[in-house]
C-alpha cells in the first residue's frame, strides 16, 4: 500500500458473501483475486475450527486476519496452503480457490503448493546452516537455479527483495541463527521469496521482536505488496491497521467482517468488530 | 456500546463529553445574557458576558489538550476516534459561537450609550432561536442521537431568513435618520454574530451526524443567507 | 528529524502538509482576488472568488479525512501527533478565511452595483496586509518555523488598528449621504471579515507554534479590534 | 492512574538526574519515592550493560520501562529485586534504595526482599499445582497464614485483587496451568499479591497474550496501582502509554529521558525519545 495516497485507498469494500460492485461511473474494474474461499469449514475431529468462511483475496494486497485466541484466524491462514494437512483428524470443507485451482484436490502437491504460497511463522526459523544456504535451499531442491552462479543470484536477489542484502553481505555463510531476530525474519521472508512464490502468508511475524524490528517488517511489507499477495495473522490490532489494505475480522469461527482497513477501523459495520478493537469486548 | 475493558478510558472520554456540554451550556447562556443586555440595555450584564467568556477559550483549550492526550496514549479507532474528534471539532466551533456571543455583549454597551431608536425585538428573536439550537444541539451531542442533530442541522434557514429581513430593515432605520447610524452599523453585527452562532451550530450538528452514523449529512446545505446581496434605496432620492 | 522506517507514514504526512499548504495558496489568492474585485468592480471576477470557495470546503474535508486515517491507522505521538492536530486546526482556519474571502466577493458584487462614493483604498491595503500574512503563516507551516510563525502571530495589531480606522471612516461616509449607506454597509463587513480573516491566520500561527515547540505562545495577546466600542456622530446634529 | 482525570495528569517531571520541583504556589508535595536509584550500573564480567543509571519511581504510581532490544530495560528491573543475582559474573554497581534500605546490602535476603518486591514475567509460569496452591505457596512459606482457614482467606482475597476470583472460584484445585493464558497471567499476579509486596515488577507481561486478555491486564494494573508500586518493561510503545504515569526510555545502556507519560508521547525533549516512540529509529 505504500504507493496509495491516504486518501485513495477508498478501495470497494469486499463483502464477506459477496463482493459488492462499485456505484457510480467511476467504479474501478474489479481486481484480480489471489485467493476465492468459499464456505470453507475446518474440522478437528467432530469439532468444527471454522464455521463456513467466505472470503476472497485480493491479489497483490495486504491483507490482515484479525480476531481473539481461537477466532479461527490461524486455522483459515493455514487453509491456504494446507499447513493443516498434517494434523491429524482434521478436515477441510468448502472451496479455496488460488487463481482459480481447488488447493484441496487430490493432484496438488503440497510442497509445490507450498512453493507457490510461502509462509512465515511467529518465531523466526532460519535452518541451522548459513545464512546463504538457508535462501538457495529452497530454489535448489525446486530446480529454479542450475549453477552455483545462477543460485549465487537468486539469493542476493532474494536478500535484497527481503531488504537484508546490504546487513548481510559480508555475513552470507555465517549461521542464519547469528543474526539479531529481525534479521532473521527477513532471512525467513527471503527463503520464502527465493522460490518465487504468489502469495506469502505471515502468522504474527512480529510479535517476537521489538518495535524497531517491527517497523523494519512493516516496511518490508509494503515494499513486498503489489508484487505479492499477503496474508497476515496478528494480534496486534495496531499493526493490522498500519500494514493491511483490507481486514478481515473473526470471532468464534466466523469471519464476522471484511472491508478496507481503513473502514474496518474508522467505521466498521459490525458492534463485534467495534467492541473488538476499541477494547471493548468481555 | 458496552463499556471499555478499561475502565479508565471510559472515564477519560465522558470527561470530554462533559467539558463538551459545558462548553454549550456556556455558550447558550452567553448568547441569551448578550441579547438580555441589549434589549435591557444593561451594561453591567454586557460586561459580564465579556469577561466570561475567557472561560469558554479555557474549556477549550482543555478539551484539545484531553483530546491530544486520548490520541496520544489511548489510539482510540471506530466510535471512539469520532468522538475524539467530534469534540475537537465542536469545541472549536462553541469557543467561536462565544466570541460572537462576546462581541454582541461587547456591541450592547456601545448600543446602549446611543438614544434607544431602534425596536430590538426582531433580534432578540432571533438570539432566542438561535440559543433554543445551540441546546438542542447539546443534547443531541450528550444523547448520540443523529436524527436530533438532523433537525438541528435543518433548521438554519429561519435565522438566515431573519437576519436578511433584519439587515434590510436596519438599513433603513440608518437612511431615517444619521443619528441611528452608529446603533444601527453595531446592530448589523449584532445580528450577523447570531446569524454566524447559527452557522457554527449547524458545523456542530454535522459533526455529530458524523459521530454518530460515520458519514456527514448528504444533502447540499442551504448555507449563506441572502444578506451580503441586498441593497437598500433611501426613501427620498436626490437624483 | 529522519524519516520513518516505514516511508508510507512519511509519505501521509506529507500529504497533509501539501494540502495545508494547497488551502493556504487558496485562501491567499481568494482574498486577493475578491479585494481586486472590489476595487475595479469586477463582479466576474467576484464570482469566480464565490465558486472557488468550494475547492477549499472540499480540501478541508480531505485533510479531515486524511487525519482520521492517520490517527486510526498510524497512532502517531510526539511530534506527528502535533501535525496531525495542528493540521486538523489550521485547515479549518483556513477553510474559514476561505468563508469570509467569499462573503467579501458577494459584496463586491453588490457594491459594483451601486455608485462609486467611497475610497476604497484603505480596505485593500488592509487586504494586502492581510493576505501578506497568509503567505508568511504558510511559510512558517511548511518550514515548521516557530520564530516566522510569532512574527505573525504577533503582527495583528496593525490590521486590528486599520480596521477601527475604516469602521469610523465608513460611518462617516454614512452620515455624509444616505445614498452611502447601503454601499458603505456592506464595506464595513468587507473590513471586518478581512480582520477577522487576520484572527484566523492568528490562529494559524499559534497552531503552527504548538505544533512546532510542543507550547502555545505565552503572552496574552491583544486579541479584539476597537471597533465594537466605536461610535461616531452625525456631524449637523439635530438637536 | 485510573482515578485521575486527564487533565490532572500533569505530574512533576522526574528527570534523569535530578527532580525538579514544581514551580509557583500551588506545587504539590514532593510524592514519596519507592526506589531511589543512583548511578547504577551492571557488569557482565567486562562488559558493560547499564551506563550509571538514575532513576527514581514514585510509590504507588505505574513506571514504565521502554527502548529497544538491549537497552538495559530488562538489565535494570531485574536489579530492583535482584533477579541478576545468579548470573555467573553479573556485577551491580550503584545505589538502589527501597523505601531507603539499599537492596544489595549484604544483610538483605534475596528471599524476603522477592517477597516485598515481586515479579511477573514475560510467558505466565503457574507452578504445575492447584489453582489455590498456587497462590497459597507464599504466604505459607512466609509465615503470613498460620491454619487452612487464614489460607483461604488470603487466597481469595488475593484471587480477587487480581480480579481472578469470579473466573476461577469453582476451579479451585484445578491445575493452574488448565487456566486460559490471560488468566494464567493474573494468576502470577494474585500469587504475587498473596505475600502482600510494595512493589510488582512485571517483565513483557502481555507479550504471550491477545488483546482481551492484554486489555484486561491493563485493567488490573490500574486497578492496583496507588495501593502497589508498579514497573512494568514493554516492548508495546502503546502499553506503555496506555498503562503508566511515568515512562523511563532506555537507548544503549542509558537512560535517555524520562517524565510523565503524557509528556513523553506528546512533547518528549530528547531527539532519541521523539524517534523511537514515532518509529524512526534506524
Amino acid at each position: 500500500m505504500r504507493n496509495m495516497s491516504v486518501v485513495d485507498r477508498t478501495r470497494t469494500g469486499v463483502s464477506a458473501t459477496s463482493p459488492e460492485p462499485d456505484s457510480g461511473a467511476t467504479a474501478a474494474p474489479p481486481k484480480p483475486n489471489a485467493f476465492e474461499c468459499k464456505r470453507v469449514e475446518v474440522y478437528y475431529g467432530q469439532k468444527r475450527g471454522l464455521n463456513g468462511v467466505s472470503l476472497d483475496i485480493g491479489k497483490g494486497e495486504v491483507t490482515a486476519l484479525i480476531g481473539p485466541s481461537g477466532c479461527g484466524k490461524s486455522t483459515f491462514i493455514r487453509c491456504l496452503n494446507r499447513m493443516n494437512d498434517p494434523i491429524p483428524g482434521c478436515r477441510v470443507v468448502g472451496s479455496i480457490l488460488l487463481d482459480g485451482m481447488d488447493v484441496n484436490a487430490p493432484d496438488v502437491d503440497p510442497v509445490e503448493l507450498r512453493a507457490r504460497v510461502g509462509m512465515v511463522f511467529q518465531k523466526p526459523n532460519p535452518f541451522p546452516k548459513s545464512v546463504w544456504e538457508n535462501v538457495a535451499y529452497g530454489p535448489r531442491i525446486h530446480g529454479l537455479a542450475n549453477s552455483k552462479a545462477e543460485l549465487d543470484e537468486v539469493v542476493e536477489r532474494s536478500l535484497r527483495r527481503a531488504a537484508l542484502f546490504d546487513e548481510v553481505k559480508d555475513r552470507l555463510h555465517e549461521p542464519g541463527t547469528s543474526l539479531s531476530g529481525g534479521q532473521q525474519q527477513r532471512l525467513c521472508i527471503a527463503r520464502a521469496l527465493a522460490v518465487d512464490p504468489e502469495v506469502i502468508l505471515m502468522d504474527e511475524p512480529c510479535s517476537a521482536l521489538d518495535p524497531i524490528a517491527t517497523a523494519k517488517i512493516e516496511e518490508l511489507i509494503d515494499e513486498l505488496s503489489g508484487n505479492y499477495t499477503i496474508v497476515i495473522v496478528t494480534h496486534s490490532m495496531q499493526q493490522a491497521a498500519r500494514v493491511s489494505d483490507m481486514t478481515a475480522f473473526f470471532h468464534l469461527g466466523d469471519l464476522v467482517e471484511t472491508g478496507p482497513t481503513d473502514t474496518i477501523f474508522t467505521t466498521p459495520r459490525d458492534e463485534r468488530t467495534e467492541g473488538y478493537i476499541t477494547g471493548r469486548f468481555g | 456500546m458496552a463499556q471499555h475493558i478499561v475502565k479508565a478510558f471510559d472515564e477519560q472520554l465522558n470527561s470530554l463529553d462533559a467539558k463538551i456540554a459545558e462548553m454549550g451550556g456556556l455558550a447558550e447562556s452567553m448568547l441569551a445574557d448578550a441579547c438580555d443586555a441589549l434589549s435591557k440595555r444593561d451594561a453591567e450584564l454586557a460586561a459580564e458576558v465579556v469577561t466570561g467568556d475567557r472561560k469558554l477559550d479555557q474549556l477549550e483549550e482543555e478539551v484539545n489538550d484531553i483530546a491530544m492526550r486520548l490520541l496520544a496514549l489511548r489510539q482510540p479507532t471506530a466510535g471512539d476516534l469520532r468522538a475524539v474528534l467530534a469534540a475537537l471539532k465542536i469545541s472549536s466551533d462553541l469557543e467561536r459561537a462565544g466570541d460572537l456571543a462576546k462581541n454582541v455583549a461587547k456591541r450592547a454597551i456601545t448600543i446602549a450609550k446611543a438614544p434607544p431608536v431602534t425596536p430590538l425585538i426582531g433580534i432578540v428573536n432571533m438570539g432566542a432561536l438561535v440559543q433554543g439550537r445551540i441546546k438542542t444541539a447539546i443534547d443531541a451531542f450528550v444523547a448520540r442521537d443523529a436524527k436530533l442533530a438532523m433537525d438541528v442541522w435543518s433548521s438554519d434557514e429561519e435565522v438566515d431568513q431573519l437576519h436578511t429581513s433584519l439587515f434590510r430593515e436596519l438599513l433603513t432605520y440608518m437612511m431615517e435618520d444619521p443619528r441611528n447610524i452608529t446603533p444601527c452599523a453595531h446592530l448589523l453585527f449584532v445580528a450577523k454574530n447570531i446569524e454566524r452562532i447559527g452557522d457554527h451550530i449547524t458545523n456542530v450538528a454535522e459533526r455529530i451526524v458524523f459521530l454518530v452514523r460515520g458519514k456527514l449529512p448528504e444533502r447540499e446545505r442551504h448555507k449563506e443567507d441572502d444578506s451580503s446581496y441586498t441593497e437598500v434605496r433611501p426613501f427620498k432620492k436626490e437624483n
